[in-house]
């Protein structure tokens, strides 16, 4: 078989920078945690000044694709507009990180979250 | 054998093992040999040769069990020596009744016989182990009945490494005349079996997992009355018309001898391990929150079986890269199942899919047990590191 | 191959052929390689390696047959794959209805296959050859039924060599919705076959019949709607469920290595089989009363079956040692029971006793056939010699 | 397995110098034929003088085990009493020529021959 993690996947899960806490405080923090029926947690925290998402971290409990995704998604949506999070798109990341088909149904956890996380800034902005 | 930084280190001899150098030369020597190849049906010269060199083969399988030759039937491996057990006693027996026992810790191989014979109208009755892994004999004596026709509990557990009683068992399904079937593909090779003692009806073994080749194993088939079996497979009189198709010459040679060398190196193989075994559990055992599966009762030596908290079974496999091992979780599978057999001994969910089985070979170093030991731990220590503070729930339920 | 007076001579390539000198070496290389044994289940690196090296194998056996490679599913030979079509098919569709299809001159592999499941309760219908040896399509159609689910017919019959007219066959009961397989053990790497225009559903092959290893075989499982089929063995995943066990790397990288070196040698190798059984005839058709089995119909090259009057078959081949041939006898064995295949085409007991199949393989050469006529001549000529006068009953019936 | 073949069998095989008809003429030639189900066929010729088995000969269409096993019951019997044919005894044949057990049964139509060629000379003798 295949090699089912790509050189990026291998490179996130060694290495996940945005892993761990928010390093300083923010405007708002928000935090969000999902969890699946196989045990897989995903935990997203977001550190936002006006509209930006100042700085993005993640924990993971979870498969190596889903710790990679989280990893990605911190890095590329980190110091973007909070509503640029609209654009994640799995199917990017799926194809980005080289996901195999059959792990695809685990990224949608993650969808999962940054789903929570942007209704939570939304509850947050208008509150 | 001595790994630098990235070569994969092999800890994974439960699965399978390397084939033993002499075993690979005399296999391939029947393969280049100008005849040796010939059809051991064929009544002229070469066929005969073929022939009295599976012969020889057999008889070196029987002294690994202290059998009568005879009783040896060569198979595909394990798996089919299981179905061919279980399945061939069962329908061979199903006149005089059809209650059958096994229990829920055996190997995929023998469950799912049972599965499938509970689809055909037979009644199976699940046993569970105790916490500890073994089975109780008082269990199995209250589950006998007087339709049981058929007992198929494992030796040596593939995922644990636990040894169970089976000489305990054989007496039991002895004394009620209940035929006592057991997978001893773990075993075999590696723990002295003797049939004479042990009043084991069908025993399973393969040769791969103690460096013969894989794709050839064998059914231990008592001569006694009542130890017939319905075939699985039609189609010859090879291996007393139970299984038939032309032998495999080489793949039966090199079994052959595989038996002959364990035998010889077995107890030696057996102290190695041990301290193999002890110097990795010492390596990791301070780490918070692990536990040893099968730590309360005798398990195999070659087997290590290690649970942690907080971390994901498949994210363990990426972690201890480039160790190779077992997991208790069905890695790269929507399933996202984890290990029954670990389940059934207590473990949660999330602790059985964290498992990770080490286990050792013959030259197996303790070079290779000191990587194993700095990749588990940095493997743990980083996936904790990652996880959502609270869930690294404690493994012990 | 020369040989000199006392060495055997092989022409047995019916019964199974030597190992190609290329095929031996990528099996020890992966025998001898220090991670080429690894489990192909297991998750790790190595694992992996192994996995990939299968699916490798799949993809040239597949191109042997223009199969897409997941229609391939490895077994450990030809026997197991007739087993696991037939019972599979059968035991999958018997809701659908109980009634099969074979003909008498099929592999034992095959019809007792079928004579186990009329004992399930099945119905079978046995076609007999014409008196050529050939199944008359005309026969199947009207032996077809609504509740027909499964037609057995061999392509080259292992005996005679005779080629059966599949490619009809396979229209019939494609037309009629009814699942065709075929035994092509005797056929597959050595004629060509292409399943994209061959409407067969499930066709059995197996390695050591062109140069590959004993003990690994193969069953294509067209993948059409109606074409699943129940698993004879039960026990994990491997092979989509189908076949479960550990697999044998090196036999399976040994079988899909020949199957590519087939496919390549094949159009040279009937044109060389030709040669040699035209000489090989040519050197003995002129002794009296002896008959050529098969010689009306379309015959595979590499097999010459005679029939000889007033010769006993055992002594045959006693007689023409050192030549290593088959007979049509059960040598050595009470039973004394002489080729079903024959007598269903027509052949008396004592001509079907005294039949000698002669079969080439690539290495085979002109002094081999020479040694074969020599020795055919002198084995038919001694034994006549010592028969009463007036048993040497004439072989046509 | 091993060659179920011994020696003195192949070499009764290959050169049975007891095969063919009776070389003279003798005060009395009897000849018998016996044959099973098996297609098995042995004929016996006995050139006698007097009481002496002068010239044993045989015919066989058999296995190798039964050619030999008549080569051999022609060349011990040669030249002895008519009456030393009820000392034949199978089993020494079987010991002799190392006859592999599953072929014993064969042994008999040799054994069932001799009987009717007593039968024949003491019919013979008496007439
Ligand atoms: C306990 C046990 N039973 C059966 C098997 C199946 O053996 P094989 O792969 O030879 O079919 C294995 C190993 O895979 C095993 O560990
Ligand atoms: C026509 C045919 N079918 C089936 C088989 C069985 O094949 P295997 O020996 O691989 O089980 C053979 C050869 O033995 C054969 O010639």
């Amino acid at each position: 078989m295949q090699d089912p993690y790509s050189n990026r996947v291998r490179g996130y899960f060694v290495n996940p920078v945005h892993a761990g806490n928010l390093q300083k405080s923010y405007s708002s923090d928000v935090s969000v945690t999902v969890d699946d029926r196989q045990g897989n947690t995903i935990q997203l925290a977001a550190g936002i000044d006006g509209d930006t998402l100042q700085e993005l971290r993640f924990r993971a409990l979870a498969c190596p694709h889903l710790i990679a995704a989280a990893e990605y998604f911190c890095g590329r949506f980190e110091g973007r507009a909070t509503t640029s999070l609209r654009e994640f798109d799995p199917r990017e990341t799926v194809r980005e990180l080289q996901i195999p088909v059959s792990k695809t149904g685990r990224i949608l956890l993650l969808e999962d979250a940054i789903q929570l996380l942007r209704q939570k800034i939304g509850d947050n902005s208008h509150s | 054998m001595a790994n630098s930084a990235n070569q994969p280190v092999y800890l994974d001899y439960a699965a399978t093992t390397p084939v033993d150098a002499a075993v690979a030369a005399a296999m391939s020597a029947c393969l280049e040999s100008p005849l040796g190849f010939a059809n051991a049906s064929s009544s002229h010269v070469a066929g005969r040769q073929s022939a009295a060199a599976i012969e020889h083969a057999r008889t070196q399988l029987a002294a690994l069990l202290n059998a009568k030759p005879h009783e040896i039937v060569f198979t595909s491996g394990a798996t089919e020596s299981n179905n061919l057990a279980i399945f061939g006693a069962a329908r061979q027996r199903a006149r005089r009744g059809r209650h059958l026992v096994t229990m829920t810790t055996e190997h995929k191989a023998v469950t799912e016989c049972f599965e499938a014979l509970e689809r055909e109208g037979f009644e199976v009755t699940w046993l569970d182990p105790e916490v500890s892994g073994l089975l109780d004999p008082v269990r199995l004596q209250s589950a006998l009945r007087d339709d049981t026709q058929l007992v198929s509990i494992m030796h040596v557990n593939n995922e644990t490494g636990i040894v169970q009683d089976i000489e305990s068992i054989a007496a039991i399904c002895r004394a009620r005349n209940i035929l006592y079937h057991s997978d001893a593909a773990q075993s075999a090779g590696k723990l002295a079996i003797d049939v004479n003692k042990l009043p084991v009806d069908l025993l399973s073994l393969t040769a791969h997992k103690f460096h013969g080749p894989q794709g050839i194993g064998a059914l231990y088939v008592a001569d006694r009355p009542g130890c017939r079996l319905a075939p699985l497979i039609y189609g010859g009189p090879q291996e007393r018309r139970m299984r038939p198709g032309t032998q495999a010459v080489h793949q039966i040679i090199g079994f052959g001898l595989a038996a002959e060398l364990a035998a010889a190196r077995q107890v030696a193989d057996v102290l190695h391990f041990r301290k193999l075994r002890e110097r990795l559990w010492q390596g990791i055992r301070d780490l918070p929150d692990i536990r040893r599966n099968g730590a309360e009762v005798h398990t195999f030596p070659g087997i290590l079986n290690v649970s942690a908290g907080g971390v994901d079974g498949e994210s363990m496999m990426l972690g201890v890269e480039p160790l190779c091992v077992a997991s208790g979780a069905a890695c790269n599978s929507q399933s996202g199942e984890s290990s029954y057999v670990l389940r059934a001994m207590g473990c949660s969910d999330a602790s059985a899919q964290s498992a990770i089985r080490f286990s050792f070979g013959r030259s197996t170093d303790n070079s290779e047990i000191d990587k194993a030991i700095e990749r588990y731990r940095w493997a743990v220590q980083h996936l904790r590191s990652l996880a959502p503070s609270g869930v690294a729930t404690a493994i012990r339920a």
